[in-house]
């Protein structure tokens, strides 16, 4: 490498840029796994943390589903938590003002069922400084169509952003559904619809039956699968939509380890989403920083952004 | 409230018999005070099988040489329990807690504490906070057989000190009573025995337990169990219904709840 | 249960039926997973199992891809062996003859990269009456139709499905690919067209990177994730399949225990092929026959049969 | 082909120092006989991490109070070496082999034996199948430094009792010769001092050797590693590309392969 040699960790420089979004470091902690980061100050230090994503946010709160609301499966787990949260008012008269003295950048994570919905959120959020960057969960059905989710048809979900975006400048990032034949071709629609960024991958749909009373597992009958048993899938899809699209991503699924991280950022992400891994351990993120200034201070790596994309391919591929 | 996520070096792992145990771990000694009916989240083994870390109660603590000691009492049932019953002495077990909400004391009188098979987990440190105060209660502990009342000698002793007593119920008649221990607490409850009624088990035995203490009029607390994912209020994972029609979280709101918060 | 009580394992009936395929229980090897059995006969008691699914089957000789063809991944793994063969012919002449010494129903795996070719495989294989079903490997791209695949799009698989089954009255059995939006619209395709029965699922599209070299850890890049890790996908599949289409399923996905087995057919699978876990123990398959009898003993089931599909939903799911 | 799929209680754990280490195994009665360069499959752990289970070479093999033992020699590289490594004393292992194509001895004339760190694991039954039939040959053993050369030691002495010896190589040269081991080959290959080379250890350097012998015109063997999902010949997932263009497996047609076999 051409750079000069790095005289300590210290040194490395792990700012990266999601689009407009401008991030201390590339650890971000999921949506819907570590509540409005707040509440988890005293188990996790949030201020190390390149950017918390939030519960997903509603106009109105939502209870949740009844229980079981989660179970494990290999290396994984499947949620049917039903988007239970306080609602968007509460976040910002409430948690937001809080968020505020810490560094880490705060991007909300909004759905609806209808477009009207999320266009309502996105306004009540465009005139709060103290968000950073939009989220947007797609993977909710539509009640108006039908029930087909946003994120699971282009057309539907090109509309969509195309609403949001005429009523926001903040960066707006699509979280794209794992649970489609071509995440490449819903990647093209947000882009061309005026998405900033994307962020892969929301859970794949799973199901478990408690053998002993023939029961689903969960309430819902199906859920949500995450962890490390769904890395293989995200790190495919975040290379196949950061290729197609051009559109910067967030890598999510699965992550845990330093190795993890990196294994996203050469995959094409330009930084990454923690979520299961934080159940087991809250310090997940804040170790996954330090590890990450480690790593490439012993690689003399000097820049986290020299990662992005940098899966070496033989030629044609 | 203070939590802790530290590294516990295994004491002793004891058979009591199986799938019964109890493990003893050397915590570092700012580890914080636990109440009765706390719980910790642990990690047993540093690879993913199982994944996520599995709830405990604290069955007891204890200090030796200056160290806390905590001991919890498992059942062998699935992944988490096994992989902790494996541990040998001089492994690390990662715990994580104390976390939630126990037992509340004030007002018990005279009480009956329901234990269901390792439910019992939840109540030693409660009947030593009960011994303590000088409060009398009796330990109803109920199981399938003899087997699975482990470690109820510690709440004999607890009891009879605190002027009650063990009543050990089994469904096949191998220790104490025959019968569910839901039918004792029916006798006593009748016989006006109890000021307040605490418990821990199954959750239909609980249920059991809330609805005899209601009809009798006695108040009482359940320490519930639901699957967990993170024991500290991240995943909502852990819904109670509650009968304000929301749901409660387990692992903050609880795991100890009044009889008449739950949605049974 | 009304049933007589049952006086040993040996009194339990597992004998099932998918379609018209009748096999002595629900246990099968999964195609690509255990060659074409008799290989492994002095490694696990072939007799035992309630069929073999061989190796996907071409025209001609597959020489299958350079190295590196796996990796390992949390409870899972990825591989891209490239559809390797001895080809249907020498599979007709040399190994088809040794495996009619066993009770195990043989049912082929085929696949090609044109309709033409499906149809000639299945042309070849209609006279053997060594061979009991055909399975389709429909996850292979469409060289004529722009390298589609057959199984991501209902109407060539529709097509495809027609074809063959204009050439073969052998029970026809349709592989799915779990990596499209809705698998039950491939499935209705499939019955439509004519298939017996389905089978469910094959691998999903995953990556890894060895972030060391830089370089992906499989030669082609991209491989098919298998294993404990997609169990709950495969269940999902599974669930939804066989109520959206009506017919008999073959469960695959992860599956090593008797509770995985309980769990498919429950969901509504009326067989399993066990897969992945032969490579960790190739005993797996005999074993669980074994288990499920002495789990449906215990149980007092007095049929496999009376599993399938019995999961308890509440009313209305 | 005699493969058993037996469970191994372990005898011991040794450090050379870590991450080197050698486990012994006793095996049932009626395990097989291995051949030099035959390997197991592994699986440490009944858990899921890892999820298949990991290819050793038998390092040694003995025989104590009749059952026959089995040493394997470990480095501690990922989730799988790992576990092995922090096995305790009367834990199961089980192990499926013996497995795979051996060297073969024939007409291998003076040797020379070329082991980069862990790759000696293939070649001491090798030494010690060539001291018994009385072969003169030499140990070329390379790492980056002293602590690679795991177990020098037990080459040393057969090879001495053979007429040969150990050639220790390092890069950082903490012990033997600096440099690196393909430097030691070439030199005694231009003396003509060997008429067979057998080799195990990393692919690169393992090229380097069958390239400098096939130069040289001394024919040679190479037991070779690569991804393994099953070690018997089911997953197809350990192809060696072979000089007709087509796959070999590794487990089946190898571990060991004639050097004019391998497309390098
Ligand atoms: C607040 C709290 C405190 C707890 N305290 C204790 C404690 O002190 N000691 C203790 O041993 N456990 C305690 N538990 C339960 C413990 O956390 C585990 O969830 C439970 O033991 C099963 O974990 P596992 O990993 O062994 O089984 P898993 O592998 O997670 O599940 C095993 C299988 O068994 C089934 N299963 C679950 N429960 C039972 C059951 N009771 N009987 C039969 N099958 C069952 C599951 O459906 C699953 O199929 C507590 C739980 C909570 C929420
Ligand atoms: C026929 C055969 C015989 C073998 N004999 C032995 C033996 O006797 N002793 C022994 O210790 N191993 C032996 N191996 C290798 C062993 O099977 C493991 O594959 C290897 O040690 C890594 O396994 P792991 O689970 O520890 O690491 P994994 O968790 O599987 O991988 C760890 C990570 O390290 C990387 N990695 C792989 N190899 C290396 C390396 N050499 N240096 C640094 N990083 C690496 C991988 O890319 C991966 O990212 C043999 C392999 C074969 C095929
Ligand atoms: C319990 C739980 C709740 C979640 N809630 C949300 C949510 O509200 N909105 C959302 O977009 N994603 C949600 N997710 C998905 C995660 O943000 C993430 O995309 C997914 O879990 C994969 O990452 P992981 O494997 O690191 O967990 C949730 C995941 C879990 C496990
Ligand atoms: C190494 C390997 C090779 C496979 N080859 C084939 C194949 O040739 N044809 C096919 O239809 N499926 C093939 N499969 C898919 C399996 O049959 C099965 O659908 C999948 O692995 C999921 O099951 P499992 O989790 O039990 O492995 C292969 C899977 C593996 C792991
Ligand atoms: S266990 Fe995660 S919120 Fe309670
Ligand atoms: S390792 Fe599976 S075929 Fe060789």
């Amino acid at each position: 490498m051409a750079s000069p040699p790095l005289t300590s960790p210290q040194a490395v420089d792990l700012a990266v840029r999601v689009g407009t979004l401008e991030l201390g470091n590339p650890i971000l902690s999921a949506s819907g796994t570590f509540g409005y980061g707040l509440e988890f100050a005293h188990l996790a230090p949030l201020e190390q943390f390149g950017g918390i994503v939030t519960k997903g946010l509603s106009l109105e709160p939502l209870l949740g589903n009844p229980p079981h609301r989660i179970c494990e499966t290999a290396s994984g787990m499947l949620n049917s938590i039903g988007l239970q949260n306080i609602g968007i008012r509460r976040f910002l008269d409430q948690v937001l003002p809080d968020l505020a003295d810490y560094p880490a950048k705060v991007v909300v994570n909004l759905f609806g069922t209808t477009p009207d919905e999320y266009v309502r959120l996105a306004e009540l959020v465009e005139p709060q400084p103290g968000i950073a960057a939009i989220e947007l969960n797609v993977s909710c059905p539509n009640v108006k169509r039908g029930g087909i989710q946003f994120g699971h048809d282009p057309e539907l979900l090109g509309d969509l952003v195309r609403r949001i975006r005429a009523v926001t400048g903040k960066p707006l990032i699509v979280k794209l559904s794992p649970n489609v034949t071509t995440p490449a071709a819903i990647a093209l629609a947000a882009r061309q619809a005026g998405a900033d960024a994307l962020s892969a991958i929301n859970t794949l749909v799973g199901m478990a039956i408690d053998t002993r009373t023939r029961r689903p597992r969960l309430h819902t009958v199906k859920g949500g699968l995450s962890g490390p048993a769904i890395k293989p899938i995200a790190l495919r899809i975040v290379f196949d939509v950061a290729r197609a699209s051009g559109l910067p991503v967030i890598g999510i699924g699965g992550i845990e380890t330093v190795d993890d991280v990196l294994e996203f950022l050469l995959a094409g992400a330009s930084a990454v989403q923690v979520g299961t891994a934080l159940f087991r351990d809250p310090r997940t993120a804040a170790r996954l920083v330090g590890d990450l200034r480690q790593r490439l201070f012993e690689d003399g790596i000097a820049s986290a952004r020299e990662l992005i994309g940098g899966v070496l391919l033989e030629p044609g591929a | 409230m203070a939590t802790r996520d530290v590294a516990c070096r295994v004491l002793g792992v004891e058979c009591h018999p199986l799938p019964y145990y109890t493990i003893s771990l050397e915590t570092p000694p700012d580890f914080p005070e636990v109440a009765p009916g706390q719980f910790v989240m642990a990690l047993a083994d540093p690879g993913r099988d199982p994944y996520l870390r599995r709830a405990f109660s604290v069955f007891d603590v204890s200090r030796a040489e200056g160290l806390p000691r905590l001991e919890l009492l498992g059942k062998v049932i699935g992944r988490g329990t096994s992989r902790l019953a494996a541990r040998r002495v001089g492994d690390n077990v990662h715990v994580l807690g104390p976390l939630g909400r126990g037992f509340r004391l004030e007002g018990a009188g005279r009480a009956a504490l329901v234990a269901g098979g390792v439910g019992s987990a939840a109540l030693l440190l409660l009947a030593r906070a009960l011994h303590a105060a000088g409060s009398a209660f009796d330990v109803l502990y109920g199981g399938r057989r003899a087997d699975d009342l482990a470690c109820a000698d510690r709440f004999a002793d607890l009891a009879s000190g605190a002027g009650g007593e063990l009543v050990a119920v089994t469904e096949d008649g191998s220790r104490g009573r025959r019968g569910l221990v839901t039918e004792a607490l029916e006798d006593g409850l009748a016989a006006s025995r109890w000021h307040s009624v605490f418990t821990c088990g199954p959750t239909p035995m609980m249920a059991r337990v809330a609805a005899l203490a209601t009809r009798h009029g006695v108040p009482g607390q359940a320490a519930l169990e639901t699957p967990m994912g993170c024991g500290y209020g991240a995943c909502l994972g852990c819904a109670v219904p509650h009968r304000d029609g929301r749901f409660a979280l387990c692992c903050q709101d609880g795991p100890v709840f009044d009889f008449d918060e739950v949605s049974w």
